[in-house]
């Protein structure tokens, strides 16, 4: 009995976990939030900027996060956008390019907000750390133009906003290591305020710099995705997402501790 | 024909001077910028950095100079002659795979070195080492190396090219052929040393329902935890790196590896000193380590 | 002639008409040709696989050109010869650099392509030095320190000291742990027991996010599968 | 000229960009940006060794007609396919213009290349999104079969991890508020207390170890003591 409860097939497993996912997906269940203190930061940071700030947002994911991230740059975007914070889009990663256009212009349509006015987005250029430095010395020095070729001298928010001086946070929504090549790079040289939002592997990682302030705040995976809609009050895909991931959290911990269970047994009785 | 030197001082000629010509027409320099060469706030950090570099540089030279130095006993190393020992009592082959790094990767190389002397033993006791590999390149440098570690043991005849063999780059379809073999050849031992990325987990997870002794290393920091649990050992982060130090004696590895101890030992002390001054009020150590 | 010409008119008209629901209908069968490798693997998913690989090395060469060559190195060069300008054309040499990387296609050249990645790598090891003593290394130190100052000023509550104790003990432990110079004996070999158990604290946690998000990306795609595709939500 | 070039263009370009980090000079400056530049035009050009080794690989492996071989066609296809459709447009036409011979085909016609965003859209993303979404099932089955408490390691790795998952949850502070008398949200304020504390020193020791790792591989690369980058070779 045991030893086949040990080893039954990993399909059983699968489907247990198919299971998990669909049933809340299809009954829509819903679970309240509790936010934690590193999205706080983020929100409460870009709630206080004074209108008409610019922050830049790194979209330095590709699609095989597009799960944790979108749902947490469509929440950030329509908080600036509410807020009349006006944002500018790019990314490291050439993949990112045409998800961050698909976000911002899908968010900006709904939240009513006018492209080269209130956001711009130049897309991608290839050279990771020397696209950060040259953004330093001037933004136009690395894009020329935005993502659609118009050049950044005809586009009115960029009149006054020429490199890292004239930005008031750089938040990074990152699946790799970008996070901390933006704080060795333009925290440490330009005392650029650098916020992250990353996916649920990277997490741990990055606590070290919240401690030490180079990081403003944190946004965990899709949690993090979630509790900015709780902060925004509009809940939205990460919550609903957030929900279902319990069952899933749920069924993971009953697999180990019945694995550990059948294990010690096992165990005691071999000895 | 133009002589190679004089191409060789154009070309650096024109490295040298293209950047600097334009920059001496470009610069106007307005009033208010900073005209100073050196950022006096950064003294603190230019004057670590050379240290640091001539702590490495002089480590280096003495490995080199047949300095000895010493390395700690590394637990997962020791588990490696009993890894080969039970696969060779048990008959069954031993399993090296080096991740889905490519040959120019810190860990790869250091998993190669690795590889190397497990190579030497198995040499020695004639148990069959199976190494799939993931990189067309990898590959070939693997066998050159598993060939001559036979022939040094003077058991070339054991050496068989066909058990170190291209499976496929891509990440998953690798992992399934892997999985496959370790559940219809059930290695006594595997060894998953490298880079790593998301596959660790299908490979480890098989591995330990084989009933395999384990022994991992990695400096993939999110793929460490699933090697902990799934494995029997586990090199952690730079122990990959000290481990294939320990085993090749590699003296800039060797060297390299006493000189960043050097930098933590500095930093080590910094804490400490600091940590007691802050105590007490007196602020030196943490204003030298203040952003600037 | 006239009616193939037609037949492809008419074939285009309908798939670009009918775009939208055609690529949900393409992405979900090569969601599903993905899932199939849950059961083993098949010749479905060797095919999505491979024309991914294929398909994702495309879009990587047309994005370099178009967002790298062409603005970096097309546009100026472009610009200084048509505007006659002379020192734009020094923008010529790191183009000529960069073209050294097709050395690799002639193999009696192919050493010249260390030229490009001996610059590359040159420029990316001297900027790392300077930042990342300063970032990870001095303002890393400097946050473990800054506790102890408020603590001496007396801002800090019981718990709050506890924390930064506790932070002090990690950071020196697991900084032991990775001395290899000296023997895990004694006294060391006990700091480094200690760093051993933050180092697995730290691991399980990552674990756990990392359950977190591999789970998520699931719940995207049973999303994508149940909503828009058969639209049962 | 094979060896001794690379090595010094390494030391150059290694020592002047990072002098020029410490020195706030218009001429620093501008030799920084300078080099900058010149790193953004060379990098580019990087893609080709891995679209010769890519194409090389598979090339190989159709003519060896290893197992499976027929496969790598597709990759061919997938690559022409989005070459073919994106090079002439770019992945973004907003204000060009349109080339004549483009002109009879209609895909081009939009505000976007369509073509290329659409096969990114519905056929890239997917596969790759869902590629990374097998992991889901892969660490349940692995927590049920090889996460065991057999050490003290594991033992203390897994409990962090299902505080952290359980934390995570909102399900977790959900059930603790309406079953247990004592304490609000504590699942989650547990997850947060060992990301900031234990999670927190242990990831700072690793940061300083590896980052003084980083600092002497550079060294060792200006000072052309680490030559692995030139390859094998004379």
């Amino acid at each position: 009995m045991l030893e086949k409860l040990m080893s039954i097939d990993r399909r059983i497993v699968f489907i247990l976990v198919a299971i998990a996912v669909i049933i809340p997906t299809l009954l829509n269940v819903r679970f309240p939030i509790t936010v934690s203190q590193p999205t706080r930061s983020v929100y409460d940071f870009i709630d206080e900027l004074p209108p008409d700030s610019t922050i830049l947002m790194a979209f330095d994911y590709g699609p095989s996060s597009l799960a944790e991230l979108e749902p947490m740059a469509a929440a950030v975007l329509r908080h600036c956008f509410s807020k009349n914070v006006r944002v500018i889009g790019m990314t490291l990663l050439n993949v990112g390019a045409r998800l961050g256009d698909r976000v911002m212009s899908q968010t900006s349509a709904e939240m009513g907000a006018v492209d080269g006015e209130d956001y711009v987005f130049l897309g991608f250029r290839p050279g990771g750390i020397s696209v950060i430095l040259g953004m330093g010395t001037a933004i136009d020095s690395v894009f020329s133009a935005d993502y659609r070729g118009k050049p950044l001298s005809e586009i009115p928010m960029m009149q006054d906003v020429k490199n890292y001086d004239h930005i008031a946070l750089v938040l990074d929504l990152a699946s790799s290591g970008t996070p901390s090549t933006w704080i060795a790079y333009i925290n440490t040289k330009y005392k650029q305020q650098v916020a992250a939002g990353v996916t649920g592997v990277m997490v741990s990682e990055l606590y070290p710099f919240i401690q030490s302030g180079q990081l403003v705040g944190l946004m965990p995976g899709l949690l993090g995705a979630a509790e900015y809609e709780t902060l925004i009050d509009t809940p939205e895909k990460a919550t609903a997402g957030m929900s279902v991931q319990s069952f899933v959290h749920l069924l993971i911990f009953v697999l180990v501790v019945v694995g550990n269970v059948a294990f010690f047994i096992q165990r005691r009785r071999a000895q | 024909m133009i002589s190679k030197k004089l191409i060789l001082f154009l070309f650096l000629l024109a490295v040298v001077f293209g950047p600097s010509c334009t920059i001496a027409i470009a610069q106007e320099a307005p009033a208010d910028v900073d005209t100073r060469w050196f950022h006096t706030g950064k003294i603190w950090i230019f004057l670590s950095v050379v240290l640091f570099s001539c702590a490495i540089i002089f480590s280096i030279y003495r490995a080199r100079g047949g300095g000895d130095i010493f390395i700690r006993r590394i637990a997962g190393l020791e588990a490696v002659d009993e890894a080969i020992g039970r696969s060779t009592e048990m008959g069954r082959p031993i399993l090296y795979i080096l991740g889905l790094g490519q040959v120019g990767d810190v860990a790869t190389i250091a998993s190669m070195n690795i590889l190397g002397q497990v190579a030497r033993k198995t040499a020695d006791y004639e148990t069959p080492l199976r190494v799939p590999c993931n990189d067309p390149i990898v590959l070939n440098v693997v066998r050159e190396m598993v060939k001559a570690a036979y022939l040094d043991e003077g058991r070339p005849d054991a050496y068989s090219e066909d058990d170190i063999f291209f499976v496929t780059e891509s990440q998953f379809a690798y992992a399934a052929a892997v999985d496959g073999m370790m559940v219809r050849e059930k290695p006594a031992a595997v060894f998953l040393q490298g880079t790593f990325y998301a596959e660790s987990l299908i490979l480890a997870e098989t591995g330990n329902s084989v009933g395999a002794i384990q022994i991992a290393g990695s400096d993939s920091d999110s793929q460490l935890p699933f090697f902990i649990t799934a494995c029997d050992y586990t090199l952690i982060g730079e122990e990959l790196y000290a481990a294939s130090a320990y085993l090749s004696r590699e003296p800039m590895l060797l060297g390299s590896l006493k000189g960043q101890d050097y930098g933590k030992f500095l930093i080590f002390a910094g804490i400490v000193l600091g940590v007691i001054l802050e105590l007490v009020g007196i602020t030196w150590v943490s204003t030298f380590f203040k952003e600037v | 002639m006239g009616t193939l010409t037609d037949l492809i008119t008419l074939l285009v008209d309908f798939v670009t008409s009918h775009a939208q629901i055609l690529g949900i209908w393409v992405a979900a069968f090569f969601t599903l040709c993905i899932y199939s490798f849950l059961y083993r693997d098949n010749p479905f998913y060797r095919f999505a696989e491979h024309l991914f690989v294929g398909l994702s090395v495309g879009f990587g060469i047309v994005i370099s050109i178009h967002q790298g060559l062409i603005p970096f190195a097309w546009d100026p060069f472009w610009e200084a010869v048509t505007k006659r300008e002379f020192m734009g054309l020094l923008k010529l040499i790191p183009i000529a650099i960069g073209l050294l990387f097709f050395a690799r296609l002639i193999p009696k050249y192919s050493w010249l392509i260390r030229y490009p990645i001996a610059i590359l790598i040159g420029i990316g090891a001297g900027r790392a030095i300077p930042n990342v003593m300063d970032a990870f290394i001095f303002r890393q130190v400097h946050g473990t320190l800054t506790p102890f100052g408020k603590i001496h000023a007396g801002e800090l509550g019981f718990f709050a000291i506890f924390g930064a104790i506790l932070m002090l003990v990690g950071v020196i432990c697991t900084l032991t742990y990775f001395f290899f110079s000296i023997e895990h004996r004694g006294v060391v070999g006990r700091i480094s027991k200690v760093g051993i158990i933050f180092l697995m604290v730290g691991f399980g946690s990552a674990f756990g996010n990392t359950v977190m998000g591999r789970v998520s990306l699931l719940i995207q795609r049973v999303d994508f599968l149940l909503s828009d595709w058969l639209r049962l939500i | 000229m094979r060896r001794q070039v690379p090595l010094i263009l390494c030391f150059l370009f290694g020592i002047v960009m990072m002098l020029v980090e410490f020195s706030p000079h218009p001429v620093s400056e501008g030799l920084r940006a300078e080099v900058i530049e010149w790193d953004l035009i060379i990098g580019p050009f990087a893609l080709v060794i891995g679209v010769v080794t890519l194409v090389h690989t598979h090339w190989i492996r159709i003519r060896r007609r290893v197992e499976h071989w027929q496969y790598s066609y597709l990759v061919f296809i997938g690559m022409i396919v989005m070459v073919a459709f994106g090079l002439p447009m770019g992945p973004k036409n907003g204000g060009n213009e349109l080339p004549k011979w483009l002109e009879w085909f209609k895909w081009f016609k939009g505000p976007e290349n369509e073509v290329f965003v659409w096969f990114f859209d519905n056929v890239q993303v997917p596969m790759e999104a869902t590629m990374f979404s097998l992991l889901a099932f892969f660490i349940a089955s692995a927590s049920y079969r090889a996460f065991r408490a057999r050490t003290l390691e594991a033992t203390l790795l897994l409990a962090a991890a299902v505080i952290v998952m359980i934390g995570n949850a909102p399900i977790g502070d959900v059930l603790w508020n309406e079953l247990s008398p004592v304490g609000e949200n504590i699942p989650s304020t547990a997850r947060q207390w060992i990301l900031d504390n234990p999670n927190l020193s242990s990831r700072r020791g690793i940061i300083l170890g590896v980052s003084l790792g980083v600092i002497s591989q550079s060294i060792r690369i200006i000072f052309g003591i680490e030559r692995s980058y030139l390859g094998g070779g004379d």
